[in-house]
């Protein structure tokens, strides 16, 4: 995924036009369930890796999303921070989030039918980065 | 922004093929097909994955007997190894349990299993395809260019209408047609006569066992 | 605010019971044995209606020859009769073209079916389910109140593991299950002796013929 | 449909407490290609026979919505009045929105893999009503 993250940055920044990209703001949820430390380093060491010099001066920020599911039978919402679940269900949920579908069911309701709210993976909420040699110029990106 | 479709590529460029079976209709062989096609290049010496996105009724592990196989993380997923091919199913997650997925279930969880999955060098992806024509045939189309289709059909009238309307939307798109297998073929009856003035070869027909 | 899901209770309110045939998988005889049955509930002069509710590969109106017929529209949309038989499938919309339709898709066409067909006074409303365990099978639940399972099984052992993952499902949820069918019985092979602990109705099978 | 809004309406009229609705906002879209004025009166109608005292005094307002189209292969966007079908095509669509799937393609890519953005159906914009003894307390839906 931190590959991923690094291949999509380069992508808009090419986009975009940037020479340099200074600020990525990377969002990850919570059905993740990842440290933002290890995630960090391996963002970073990517960075240098295969981002050249357009990333060499790119900080990263890491924000964190909760994870939240809304049922679409009776309209509950709940955290996925607020339940419990094995080991073995939390790894499964952590290689692929839709998988929750097999473990969690509406705690109002008992339904399998709910949405991945929020959280459910990693987002890039923003990069900033210069162009040419007007310092500054930004480019956000939802 | 979602990041995963950035790597996708990357992701497929040390694959040489990737042959996706279809035929929009369920039980005609697809998946048994896809399992036997990719045993038996395997056996020829080629470099075979299978990718089973039949995401709530997988088949290819029961297929290949494969239990108590998991994948290992790598910088990814690597997909462990069957009877000398690799398999990557959604069945390592979900274990046996019900997992009603809707559609856009679907397209996130096909989409995190191609950024992740690390295939290596494979000479040939096999995707064995759900019945219908939706979520997954479109995400195979954006996200897995380059796909050929090999199509499973069968003498049934209730195969052919569908196996028609996979074959008109394929060619309307320009997309790479293998050819037709006709399956579960018993007597004279054939679907081949119907299928025949597409312009797409006829590979072969397997007997109704 | 979406104001179709405010008249589905009356729409099905002249309904008796609605039979939804599923089964998790394709080609098992979902639609083979949906039709039998309303053809025969029928003939014992029950008031019957049909829903195709697999909309990507729709087979009730080939099965019933249903060539040549169109819904009348008069405050809503009028089902036409075939053999006796209510039908009401999205064929008569989308003609023989392809029509891939995503999640959002079949779940917004169900809705709509549902909210604007006239069913008049039916004795049974047999759903025509697609395979797999998705939109269709959730919308059935919700939009569907006081749906009736029937599952239909076969010895494949492919097909096993997706009936108990279904049956798992309804289980669960308190819904209620007709039983289960075994079709294309041959040999001494069933998959009924892996059913049985669920404790649900067996209801006789159906030889491969 | 109609009666599917005046149903609806009902509803929420209850959900929100209301003695007496005063306006009703229905917005229609492109892909239902309803004439304003037979669905009005059709509203109208079934506003009298259904509607009892609580939609008495209701007045309906339509407002229609363009339906836009856009491809999930290559992002581009048109509108379902640019483009030209034959008559059972309208027809069908008319029935059931999703069926244009079926005689619709990307102007720009073939690709029949696109999302009906705006103008799908017929969705009800907000109801104005009065409570009790109080006037003209709002409720706005989206
Ligand atoms: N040629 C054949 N003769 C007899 N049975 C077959 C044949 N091909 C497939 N089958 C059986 O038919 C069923 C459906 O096959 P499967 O590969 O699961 O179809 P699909 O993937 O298209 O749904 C399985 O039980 C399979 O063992
Ligand atoms: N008992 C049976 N013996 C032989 N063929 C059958 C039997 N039941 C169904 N079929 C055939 O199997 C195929 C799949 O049946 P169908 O009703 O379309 O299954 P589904 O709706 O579950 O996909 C069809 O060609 C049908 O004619
Ligand atoms: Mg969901
Ligand atoms: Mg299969
Ligand atoms: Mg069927
Ligand atoms: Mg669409
Ligand atoms: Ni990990
Ligand atoms: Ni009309
Ligand atoms: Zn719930
Ligand atoms: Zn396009």
């Amino acid at each position: 995924m931190a590959e991923a993250v690094i291949a999509a940055v380069i992508d808009e920044a090419e986009r975009e036009g940037l020479d340099k990209v200074t600020e990525i703001m990377v969002r990850v949820g919570g059905l993740q369930q990842m440290e933002n430390e290890v995630f960090e380093f391996a963002l970073n060491e990517l960075k240098g890796a295969y981002g050249g010099s357009i990333l060499e001066d790119a900080r990263i920020i890491l924000e964190r999303e909760d994870a939240v599911l809304r049922c679409r039978f009776c309209g509950n919402e709940w955290k996925f921070s607020g339940i419990r679940l094995c080991e073995d269900e939390y790894e499964a949920i952590h290689f692929c989030p839709e998988v929750s579908h097999a473990y969690i069911r509406c705690p109002s309701c008992k339904s399998p039918d709910f949405d991945l709210l929020t959280g459910r993976g990693v987002s890039i909420a923003w990069i900033k980065g210069v162009k040419g040699e007007e310092d500054g110029s930004e480019s956000e990106h939802p | 922004m979602d990041p995963r479709v950035s790597i996708l590529d990357r992701r497929l460029c040390e694959v040489r093929r990737i042959i996706a079976v279809t035929g929009g209709k369920g039980g005609v062989g697809k998946s048994l097909i896809t399992a036997a096609l990719g045993l038996n290049l395997s056996r020829l010496g080629f470099r075979v994955a299978l990718l089973d996105l039949d995401l709530t009724s997988p088949s290819l592990h029961i297929i290949l007997g494969a239990d108590d196989i998991f994948p290992e993380e790598e910088k990814g997923i690597i997909p462990p190894e069957v009877a000398g091919v690799k398999l990557m199913s959604i069945i390592y997650f979900t274990a046996r349990n019900p997992s009603p997925l809707r559609g856009p279930d679907i397209s996130n969880a096909t989409l995190e299993l191609l950024a992740n999955t690390i295939w290596g060098e494979v000479d040939f992806l096999m995707v064995d395809m759900p019945p219908g024509v939706g979520d997954v045939m479109m995400d195979i189309i954006r996200w897995m260019r380059g796909s050929e289709f090999l199509i499973v059909s069968n003498p049934s009238k209730l195969v052919l209408e569908t196996v028609i309307k996979v074959i008109k939307l394929l060619t309307e798109l320009d997309l790479p047609i293998l050819g037709v297998i006709e399956n579960m073929k018993r007597g004279e009856r054939s679907s081949w006569e119907k299928l025949s003035g597409f312009g797409i070869p006829f590979l072969g027909e397997l007997p109704y066992f």
